[in-house]
């Protein structure tokens, strides 16, 4: 039928390169598309513009010197590629549960925030491709707000380095808990205002309804994790499926769209903004008091204090800075829940002080590729906000 | 009082001096006023709504003046950038579309009353440059002409991007032209002319507003003016994440900022137009036209009277212009973007529609009313 | 040993070349050219039901093994009715760095392996599209090879530094 | 490169002209405060410069605000984020894309230098392929720093001499066209 029409009309099939240098591609994705008038004949993404080779840094590296490089996967939330890291070494040495449980704590609330940072920029990223800006800038300003509390903690807005094997590279500062609220509160108000915007907006609601869908069965077989997955009606966050950290400990819910489409993703991560709040507040009230570090100098740095007053304690800091924290030998794969899905680190040791192997499950190459499925037979437009609600980071698909 | 029927002979040499006079403050209304301080409105008005600042560092010897000075530095920047035509362009045409994209909604403001009619010392002072008997067709016609600047800006340039813009705008502008020229019959009907004149007098009462006989009527106008004016939430051929620029992707320098000027300008006039139709025109509410001269007579005499009542209802009528872009602004500033297919269905599924349904409503009421 | 290892020995026998549990995760090395009856096994079976295949890559053991057994494909497979991981490997040799593609089974895996074709050069064979994916189809050898240098570039413009 | 032997001649015989250095300054003070920007955006960068964008720190202030996507209508290259080697001639087409003049911002400091990434797949430092005029390192730097970048390139423009331009292409091409 398609071709008939082609033959009748004689018309041709446009072929459009999109990116990598496109407003809307983010600057790391190319599309080759096939347009029939502005229908989506055929779409093909290529990546990899942004590949900075991460697993070839760490392995050159030591087990510690990974972390700066964590920070730039998922960018957006850099704190839980740093969690998800030391979860995974700490894993791997056998000293998971003597990991002591203020820096779980700690851990879980900077994985919150920056769940919460990172689906401000993604949904506030999302309308200003939609030409809202004027709701984009409200989520700058919320992001700008729950970086302040990010800043606070570990003195980086964006790419915090704040883990460490076996601890924190800081406590948290004093009066953490009353500087959260305020931030909450004026949070919830740009988050009224932006639901107020868009949710009920019949423009946006056009724009993202029904476009960018994808089956239950489908997300599944592409390997769809995180909001997305939940969106198409799949009720798995590894939160709540395997939980670490102090995950067991606290009550939220997790959203489940049932469409697939770019609304539930967006309505999904909308509340999820909501349910971190909740997580951090309950963390907060249940934070327990105590050391944040590792009692084990051949794992944890002693304090600089010690370093310079005890001779044992500088030669572990020696040690561990020249040859790096020994790992016994043995692989392990832990998942954990990033703000697009499931960051999983595969480590395998040799021994020593290097990693051999340094993998890390991205959650947006998995969705990415799913990009051409989920566009085909869709008009040109809607690649932008169904590109949005992947939320591809470059520094993650790429790596 | 005198007469205001009473027509003196028409007197040359003051008819072409009043006419220049017209021509004149037009123009520099809108290329002086309007075409450079809009970009600063626009900044300034995005700025306060979204808790920013907004441009304010440009200076000379220190002054800032708001920012305005970033309008200068634009315009100086602008006409020193490089004048940049793609390889493949269609040369003579690349350089056409700017101007034919400025040009009609100049053009435009000729039929469009800023003032009513003022006796000076006994020449009549008409302030509309053409008082047109054709009035708003003559607008349809001239405004559907820009199509043709963006049309033909995408197709000189040789470039995917711009050619998918100007298809889009070639495709909007077809639709919304006839919905558009339906949703005015409604005005046409109650106001029983074409020429914006009578339909400005017509509305000296302040209930006799367009707006208030035909509620429908403006919002339909509003949604296809808006289209017309290719902003959002209907920027589809220009959509900046969609297809970069659009049909002016391949516009570098002063071309690029023609068509930057084409789109204000054709915000002063969609506001003008608005006015003229929907909101009373050059008329303060409750305030009769004659009244004024009157008032103002008493005050000043009658001729200078005269001009300052013209003075007050060329105010006025700008006032309500000014307010017009303002809320045209709030709009393109508040609203995510349309897609294609859902302006096209829009224009002909919801508005043209609901524009013939009003045509046929207002011919009943006006039946029942006679 | 744990739950899946035994019944992936008692079901698939000689075929499961070898099989650990390391902190919980349960491992299981594959001959490989059964390698796709056992990984569709494993999806369709009720018991084990992977229906998810989160991740493939591979480990370049150069230097800490024989030749024939340099490159390991690591598949790690979830199931969301079982809520269970498991570990799949396979080996492949470093004079024929050829092994079976599993698209078929899992679409995912499609760009997962041309990930892996593009860092440790191992081919996929049946894969419908096996190109480079990260990097550039001029860059020559496979990055995340032990022997390759991690400063060793391959510009497309500009001076080689 | 653009500008013939005879015109820099030209330039050089009207020399410190008082017409000619006046106009200078009068368009070095245009430009200064109306760049608009070509957000060359690949990596985490990118969010600092959304920030640098937003309500908080509003880039609009120094007349720097209107993101165009089309080279032609940009005058400053933001790039933003690690460039990668294949990245790398799409960087260097869209620079050879804009009209001049153009400035080139180095924002981040894998631009400036490779930053942390001293590996295969990255360019250490754009300038090894395009003209920079301005280098702000940080990973990523802070919205200030930025800032501080804008106002020094600001004041670079304002004493720039109109014989610099046009620049030309950059003096590098691409190994393999594709």
């Amino acid at each position: 039928m398609e071709n008939r029409h082609q033959l009748d009309l004689n018309t041709e099939l446009m072929v459009l390169n999109m990116g990598p240098s496109h407003p809307a591609t983010h600057g790391t994705v190319r599309f080759f598309i096939k347009l029939d008038g502005e229908k989506i004949i055929h779409m093909e993404t290529e990546i990899g513009y942004l590949h900075r080779a991460f697993e070839k840094h760490c392995e050159d590296g030591t087990w510690s010197k990974a972390f700066p490089y964590t920070d730039r996967l998922n960018y957006n939330s850099a704190p839980q590629n740093n969690v998800a890291y030391a979860l995974a070494v700490e894993k791997l040495m056998g000293m998971a549960d003597k990991v002591p449980a203020r820096t779980v704590y700690i851990r879980t609330i900077m994985c919150e925030l920056s769940r919460m940072a990172d689906h401000y920029t993604n949904l506030g990223a999302a309308t200003l491709e939609l030409g809202a800006l004027t709701a984009f800038l409200y989520f700058v300003e919320a992001r700008e707000l729950t970086w302040d509390l990010i800043e606070s903690v570990c003195g980086a807005r964006l790419t915090s380095n704040y883990v460490r094997i076996g601890g924190l590279a800081s406590d948290l500062p004093e009066g953490f808990a009353g500087k959260v609220k305020e931030v909450f509160a004026k949070n919830r108000v740009f988050w009224d205002e932006f639901d107020k915007l868009l949710t009920k907006n019949r423009i946006f609601l056009d724009r993202m309804r029904d476009t960018g869908a994808i089956s239950r069965d489908d997300a599944i077989a592409y390997a769809f994790t995180g909001p997305c997955l939940r969106a198409a009606g799949v009720e798995y966050d590894v939160r709540k499926a395997s939980p670490y950290l102090a995950y067991g400990n606290v009550d939220f819910d997790i959203p489940v769209g049932t469409t697939g489409d770019n609304f539930d993703r967006y309505l999904v991560r909308m509340e999820e903004i909501r349910q971190s709040e909740r997580i951090i507040e309950q963390c907060l009230a249940q934070m327990p008091s105590g050391p944040i570090n590792i009692n084990d100098a051949a794992v944890r740095n002693p304090s600089k204090e010690e370093v310079k007053s005890n001779m044992a304690s500088m030669i572990f800091h020696f040690k561990n800075t020249i040859e790096g924290i020994q790992v016994p030998k043995g692989e392990v794969y832990v998942p954990t829940e990033g703000s697009n899905g499931e960051v999983g680190f595969y480590l395998v040791s040799q021994g020593g002080g290097k990693p051999w192997k340094c993998r890390v499950r991205p959650p947006c190459f998995a969705l990415t590729q799913a990009m051409g499925h989920m566009c085909k037979g869709s008009f040109l437009a809607d690649i932008i906000p169904t590109f949005d609600m992947i939320n591809l980071i470059g520094g993650e698909c790429d790596r | 009082m005198f007469d205001y029927t009473y027509l003196p002979a028409p007197n040359l040499i003051p008819s072409i001096v009043e006419m220049m006079l017209k021509i004149v403050f037009i123009f520099s209304m809108n290329m002086g006023v309007f075409a450079p301080l809009l970009g600063w409105v626009e900044r300034k008005q995005s700025a306060l709504m979204q808790d920013r600042i907004g441009a304010n560092r440009a200076e000379i010897f220190g002054f800032t003046v708001f920012g305005l000075l970033h309008t200068v530095t634009d315009a100086i920047k602008l006409l020193t950038k490089e004048d940049f035509i793609p390889r493949g362009a269609d040369r003579p045409l690349h350089y056409l579309a700017p101007f034919i994209a400025v040009v009609p909604s100049l053009v435009a403001f000729a039929v469009i009353p800023f003032g009513g009619k003022y006796m000076l010392w006994g020449h009549e002072v008409n302030l509309v440059i053409a008082d047109l008997n054709v009035g708003m067709l003559y607008v349809f016609a001239v405004a559907s002409l820009a199509t043709y600047g963006a049309v033909i800006a995408g197709w000189a340039s040789n470039n995917s991007w711009s050619m998918l813009g100007s298809m889009r705008v070639g495709a909007q502008m077809l639709s919304y032209e006839v919905a558009m020229g339906l949703t005015l019959v409604g005005i046409f009907m109650v106001y029983g002319s074409l020429q914006l004149t009578t339909i400005g007098m017509a509305q000296e009462n302040f209930f006799h507003w367009g707006i208030f006989l035909q509620p429908l009527g403006f919002i339909l106008f509003i949604a296809c003016a808006l289209a017309e004016n290719k902003r959002t939430p209907f920027d589809m051929p220009e959509a900046e994440s969609e297809l970069i620029a659009g049909y002016f992707t391949e516009y570098s320098g002063l071309k690029f900022a023609m068509f930057w000027m084409a789109e204000f300008l054709e915000m002063v006039t969609i506001a003008a137009v608005l006015v003229a139709l929907f909101f009373g025109g050059w008329h303060i509410p409750f305030i009769t036209h004659q009244g004024l001269i009157a008032a103002m007579g008493y005050l000043f005499g009658a001729n200078f009277g005269a001009i300052a009542a013209m003075i007050i209802h060329v105010a006025v009528f700008w006032l309500k212009v000014v307010v017009w872009i303002m809320i045209l602004m709030l709009i393109r500033w508040s609203l995510p973007r349309f897609r294609f297919d859902q302006v096209m269905k829009l224009g002909w599924k919801i508005v043209l529609p609901l524009a013939l349904a009003n045509i046929f409503i207002t011919g009943l009421v006006l039946l029942a009313v006679r | 040993m744990g739950r899946l290892i035994d019944l992936c020995k008692r079901k698939l026998g000689d075929t499961v070349l070898s099989a650990h549990e390391q902190h919980g995760d349960e491992t299981v090395v594959i001959r490989k050219d059964a390698l796709l009856t056992v990984l569709r096994w494993l999806r369709d079976d009720d018991a084990m039901k992977f229906d998810f295949m989160m991740d493939l890559t591979a480990v370049d053991y150069l230097g800490t093994r024989a030749r024939s057994e340099r490159f390991e494909v690591v598949y790690h497979l979830f199931s969301l009715k079982n809520n269970h991981r498991l570990r799949v490997k396979t080996l492949v040799a470093d004079d024929d760095p050829v092994t079976e593609s599993v698209v078929t089974v899992w679409v995912a895996a499609n760009w997962f392996e041309r990930e892996v074709w593009d860092m440790y050069g191992i081919i996929f064979k049946g894969h419908p599209n096996m190109k480079r994916i990260l990097l550039y189809e001029e860059f020559e050898g496979h990055p995340l090879r032990k022997d390759y240098n991690i400063r060793k570039r391959q510009p497309l413009i500009g001076p080689e530094n | 490169m653009g500008v013939t032997r005879e015109e820099r001649n030209i330039e050089a015989a009207l020399g410190d002209s008082v017409i000619l250095t006046q106009v200078d300054k009068v368009i070095g003070w245009g430009r200064k405060y109306s760049f608009f920007l070509y957000p060359f955006i690949t990596a985490c960068c990118g969010m600092e410069f959304m920030s640098v964008a937003g309500p908080r720190y509003d880039l609009d202030r120094f007349g720097a605000a209107l993101p165009r996507f089309s080279p032609r209508q940009a005058d400053l290259l933001f790039v933003v984020g690690t460039i990668s080697h294949k990245q790398a001639p799409i960087l260097n087409k869209v620079y050879n894309q804009m009209a001049e003049p153009k400035w080139v911002f180095a924002f981040g400091a894998c631009v400036c230098s490779g930053g942390m990434y001293n590996n295969y797949s990255t360019v250490q430092g754009i300038d090894t392929i395009l003209p920079v005029d301005v280098y702000v390192p940080g990973c990523p730097p802070r919205p200030e720093m930025v800032f501080d970048g804008l106002l020094k390139l600001q004041e670079l423009v304002a004493n720039e001499r109109s014989s610099k331009w046009p620049r030309g292409k950059s003096q590098y091409e691409p190994r393999v066209k594709r």
